[in-house]
């Protein structure tokens, strides 16, 4: 099964974004989104996650479908700890210590132990963003949209989250839905990935890989050749 | 015993000693203790009330009164100002009515008032009435400011509206909500004492200031309102302490 | 138009009679109609609405001459704001007024509830004196109701129906009756107070100040004997004086000012014929409060010879 | 001619009939018009006084009364509000004066104010005593709430403070000054009246308020208040439409 | 001429940020610096802005410098446009014409014409960042501060304001101080790149790079094995 989105239509003023725009996702694969800055992914994330309503078109597929989203802002309650925020999206039907055990689990799994107390104000930009993944992650979820997760991370902290993503997604192999402006990033976790041209927004390529995550290496001659591609279809 | 001052409360202090220097100043300018008495004989009279027996039970009654209304503005303003904030259509329903509590004079009420209520608690009535429309006005007016990214991000988790409100509105509006109560509870205890005075109920601060107005001991109407002042400097100091235990995740 | 407050006195020597909406602007008001038709003397009235009101242009001096309740005089007299007391025009305008056709004779007060305005003044401590001159212990064999504080809230509430029995002043019974038929009038506290003390009760003060009576005899003297002349006229002709107590807009209504004009009491005398009568009546409520009357009973120079 | 509603106008017409039900409800319960008019007497004694040839002088005065107060108190309000917001000694100065200011109840200060101001600057007087206060604390709680980043960006940057109060500061607390200038507004309204009622100025919507009280015309009184409610109605439009002129810039 | 930080000293509570720690920057050249998410880049920044008091230390060089600074986060005033935003940070001294002509200048470099009248509510995440490059521009300093400025930024407008940024530093070659997570951007920007350490900071590597800015090529051999010895310096 796919999720579909067909017809979108969606403008802001004078600026269109979408016109008569259609792509699909496959179920249980990672598509990450590449695109020129201000093209309309953040838009496209919005409407799926029917946090904007579209102007037109449909979705299909994503009913009842249970979404979680790493915004391209952290988007943090200033008043919560860490762990308060990651706490605030769990449900409230668990018990207590299910909840600690959960929202413990996943803030070290982003390397933040050390700062579970700490008040977003006291945090450094990256660790912000890393309690934004925390928190996507720790929301139990079907579909996954992430916008530009991995901005503002260092390198060995990105390889981590990388590889323990790719762990977890082996077990419940979720939708994901990843834009990036990182093309390494989406060579290394994509099943598929699509590039986007400026607004209204079409689709210029879309690129299988048929390798398994977990084999990946960016030093093959496959992905080299891949991101050739990709960065000429970014115009880089 | 040491006594030690931070910088600010010493500036405090030269503001309060201000205060008395311009009070003597026209004191001694009008040279007459029914227009303005001086302030060494008044805070002798504000000294001697201390130790008048109906002290207590007077300025007690009085900040019972007070507390009273507070309480209940309190909450029904909270209740209401964020389901104004909230619904746009509970705003437009709520907007005429807290234009109208807010500006009715008290004298076309009055009567009604004193009817439906015993003169005891006529003056919490009309501490209700202005420091509710307050309230609501401040917090429907601080959710307006809420960031709205946040609220698509809480609705995003379906996070239930309940805890929207408590763990989202409600800190985000915190300085709204503290400089509602601040403004409400200041201009709240004077409208309880302007209740006492039209009122009359046995204890009360407004009443024996009416009674030494009547029978021009302009130094005990002043000693009366120093008192009041002391003590709306306290609920003051209060509400700014739970400012401080409240407000915690600034930088 | 006579109800500027603004009166500064200028330097034409024009002086300022301050006098109250009440049963002492009624006597007046022949005179004032004559001070407003650019009468003989270089004086005018300003109608206030509260005693407070008076009392202020008392403290200020910008009052020559003042009316308000005798008690207020003694508090001005001794607090030294040099005034004195000239006149006692008004004797008693309080009654017991109520729809309950049951109370005829103070006994049936008895166990009774009745409304009073403020507790601690004049027309309380006034009702609680007779009460107990007539048996009646105000703190147990009565319920004394001080629920509505004004007079004007308790004249609201007598006309609505709200109080059974209440202690209301003139002109106000006057306007609740003729608008609320089943109010009926009980009796008179001056009568009442008569009975005990053999005088009347002199209940409103006019007083003038000290420089007027020392430099100004004369013009004092005239207008002493232009407002007794005025109150005469007005009790002999009640139906030309309530139409000018309806003009200078000191009642609403032709009715109600016709029927308060004898009940008011309306009699000027000098204050120095009526000496015991004010000493008596102030004697009175220095024994429950002395801070009615400013703390003591006014000395020998309280009233103008 | 076509008259249309937006659905909140019309949920704010179920409030206005609300409130005149609700008021008809009591006048058949009370069933005295001393105590409570009904209200199609009012409102053709509201009409009557339209007419009135005094009637736009009364009304005229009072609101220019207000205007001035709120004027004066807002200026001095909002500069007073900023220097305390952005200088913590400011605050600690300007703290105990509106502490004051606040809590001295009106009885105390009218006889004071009567032999300092002619009546007619009374109540432009309690008015400014009421908002004042208000409008400060609003301002100055506005500005603790701030982003501090933005300010320290601006501060990096060089920009000069005059300048960083006027396109940093103020339209950063557009909220909380619109918020406070309602509620000044409001409960300045009726602090005029109020004062108008306590002091008798010659003309004034209070002096005609206390005139038919003193005669026991309560339908006079109400129809008063509702000319008051519906003028003060008026300001908060404006008020609000200040907002939307002021704020274009959310999303 | 160097500027110099000596002996700083900085802690947030029970965190030790810097101890003892020292660095300098040489006049008229770009310093990269790269380290671990919350080590203490932005701190060491806003050190060097004088926005936040070190507990100890010394700096020189920086007396009566102009400095501006491309923040972390874009720090846009919400009320203001594009336009409004940068000529905020402008002289008032300069005539309105010419504030007008240097903000549409920076606009048109970060390739914003066509949105110069937005509020910042109105744009996307990489549309403001943009905003902030160019506000930092518009300001005439001697030194420059960016804490990852390129970040959420398309590749092919990274690489345009990366030839752009080098185009305007070989006219005026003015200090600049560089925080970034991107190896690439060091390598093609840097005049010297210094890896810090988690905290408390210490220097890991320091490497200077002979290569004229313009010259460089992420394909040579010499910018290769220098990104290795980097990745390895961050344990990546
Ligand atoms: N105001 C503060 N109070 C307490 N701790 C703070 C404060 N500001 C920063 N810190 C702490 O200082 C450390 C360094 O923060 P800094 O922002 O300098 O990191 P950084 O190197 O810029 O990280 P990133 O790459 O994620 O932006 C972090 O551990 C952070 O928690
Ligand atoms: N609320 C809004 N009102 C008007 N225009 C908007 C609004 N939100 C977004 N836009 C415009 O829509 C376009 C697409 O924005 P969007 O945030 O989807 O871009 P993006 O692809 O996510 O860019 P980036 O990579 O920089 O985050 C931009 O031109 C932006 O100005
Ligand atoms: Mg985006
Ligand atoms: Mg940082």
């Amino acid at each position: 099964m796919t999720l579909e989105v067909k017809g979108l239509h969606k403008r802001y003023g004078e600026v269109e974004i979408f016109r008569d725009f259609s792509i699909s996702f496959t179920e249980g694969m990672i598509t990450c989104i590449l695109g020129p800055s201000g093209c309309g992914k953040t838009t496209l994330l919005n409407i799926l996650g029917k946090i904007i309503p579209p102007d037109g078109g449909t979705l299909a597929g994503f009913d009842g479908k249970i979404v979680s989203y790493i915004f391209q802002e952290p988007r943090l309650l200033p008043w919560k700890s860490v762990r308060g925020n990651i706490e605030f999206v769990l449900d409230r039907n668990l018990l207590p210590e299910e909840r600690k055990k959960i929202t413990d689990r996943f803030i070290s799994l982003v390397e933040l132990e050390d700062f579970a107390d700490y008040y977003p104000a006291k945090l450094s930009g990256g660790m912000r963003q890393r309690v934004s993944i925390a928190r996507a992650f720790a929301y139990p979820s079907d579909i996954i949209l992430m916008d530009e997760p991995l901005k503002g991370l260092d390198i060995k902290l990105k390889l981590n989250l990388i590889q323990t993503f790719s762990r977890i997604w082996q077990e419940d192999r979720r939708t994901v839905i990843f834009v990036t402006h990182d093309v390494d990033e989406a060579l290394l976790l994509g099943n598929e990935i699509v590039v986007f041209s400026r607004a209204p927004v079409e689709i210029v390529t879309q690129k299988q890989i048929g390798v398994p995550i977990e084999e990946r290496s960016l030093n093959s001659d496959y992905l080299k050749n891949l991101e050739k591609e990709l960065l000429r279809a970014l115009g880089g | 015993m040491k006594i030690s001052f931070t910088s600010r409360q010493y500036v405090s202090l030269v503001s309060v000693i201000i205060i008395l220097v311009t009070w003597k100043f026209f004191s001694l300018y009008f040279n007459s203790e029914f227009v303005l008495p001086s302030p060494e004989k008044t805070l002798l009279t504000t000294l001697k009330l201390f130790v008048d027996d109906r002290f207590l039970v007077t300025v007690g009654t009085t900040i019972l009164r007070s507390l009273t209304g507070f309480i209940v503005s309190f909450f029904l303003g909270l209740l209401a100002g964020i389901a104004a904030g909230v619904n746009p259509y509970v705003d437009a329903f709520l907007r005429p009515v807290l234009v109208t509590i807010r500006s009715v004079p008290i004298i076309a009420i009055i009567l009604l008032a004193l009817i439906w209520l015993t003169p005891g608690t006529v003056p919490v009535f009309i501490a209700m009435l202005t420091m509710f429309p307050f309230i609501c006005t401040n917090v429907s007016d601080g959710i307006k400011s809420v960031d709205r990214d946040l609220v698509k991000m809480a609705k995003f988790y379906r996070v239930e509206n309940a805890r929207i409100v408590k763990e989202l509105y409600i800190p985000a509006i915190m300085p709204f909500i503290i400089s509602g109560a601040s403004s409400a509870m200041g201009i709240g205890w004077r409208a309880i004492i302007t209740g006492e005075v039209l009122s009359h109920p046995r204890y009360g601060i407004g009443t024996l200031m009416q009674n030494a107005q009547t029978f021009l001991n302009v130094d005990v109407v002043i000693a009366w309102t120093i008192i009041a002042v002391v003590i709306s400097y306290g609920f003051e100091k209060v509400i700014r302490w739970s400012e401080r235990k409240l407000i915690i995740w600034r930088a | 138009e006579c109800r500027s407050n603004v009166t500064r006195k200028d330097s034409s020597g024009v002086y300022t009679i301050a006098t109250l909406k009440g049963p002492s602007s009624m006597g007046m008001i022949k005179l004032i109609d004559s001070l407003n038709s650019g009468g003989p003397y270089n004086v005018k009235a300003t109608i206030l609405d509260e005693p407070m009101q008076v009392r202020k242009m008392m403290i200020d001096k910008t009052a020559d001459f003042a009316i308000l309740p005798t008690t207020m005089a003694a508090i001005i007299y001794n607090k030294g704001f040099g005034y004195k007391l000239v006149a006692v025009p008004v004797w008693g305008t309080l009654y017991l007024v109520g729809s309950d056709s049951t109370v005829k004779r103070w006994d049936d007060l008895r166990g009774r509830r009745v409304h009073v305005m403020a507790r601690g003044m004049t027309p309380d401590e006034l009702f609680r004196y007779l009460l107990r001159k007539n048996g009646i212990d105000p703190e147990k064999e009565i319920t004394l109701d001080y629920s509505f504080p004004t007079h004007v809230d308790l004249a609201n509430a007598v006309g609505a129906g709200r109080t059974e029995l209440a202690v209301l002043s003139e002109p106000l019974a006057s306007m609740v009756m003729k608008r609320n038929g089943s109010v009926r009038r009980i009796f008179s506290l001056n009568e009442e107070w008569a009975k005990f003390e053999g005088i009347p009760i002199a209940e409103t003060a006019f007083m003038a100040k000290e420089e007027m009576l020392k430099n100004n005899r004369d013009i004092t003297e005239k207008l002493l004997s232009s407002y007794e002349a005025s109150t005469n006229w007005v009790n002999l002709y009640p139906d030309s004086a309530a139409t000018l107590i309806v003009k200078y807009g000191i009642l609403p209504d032709y009715e109600s000012a016709f029927n308060a004009i004898p009940l008011s009491n309306l009699k000027f005398a000098r204050a120095k014929d009526v000496k015991k009568e004010v000493n008596e009546y102030l004697s009175v409520f220095y024994r429950m409060n002395p801070d009615i009357v400013g703390g003591k009973v006014p000395d020998e120079n309280f009233i103008y010879q």
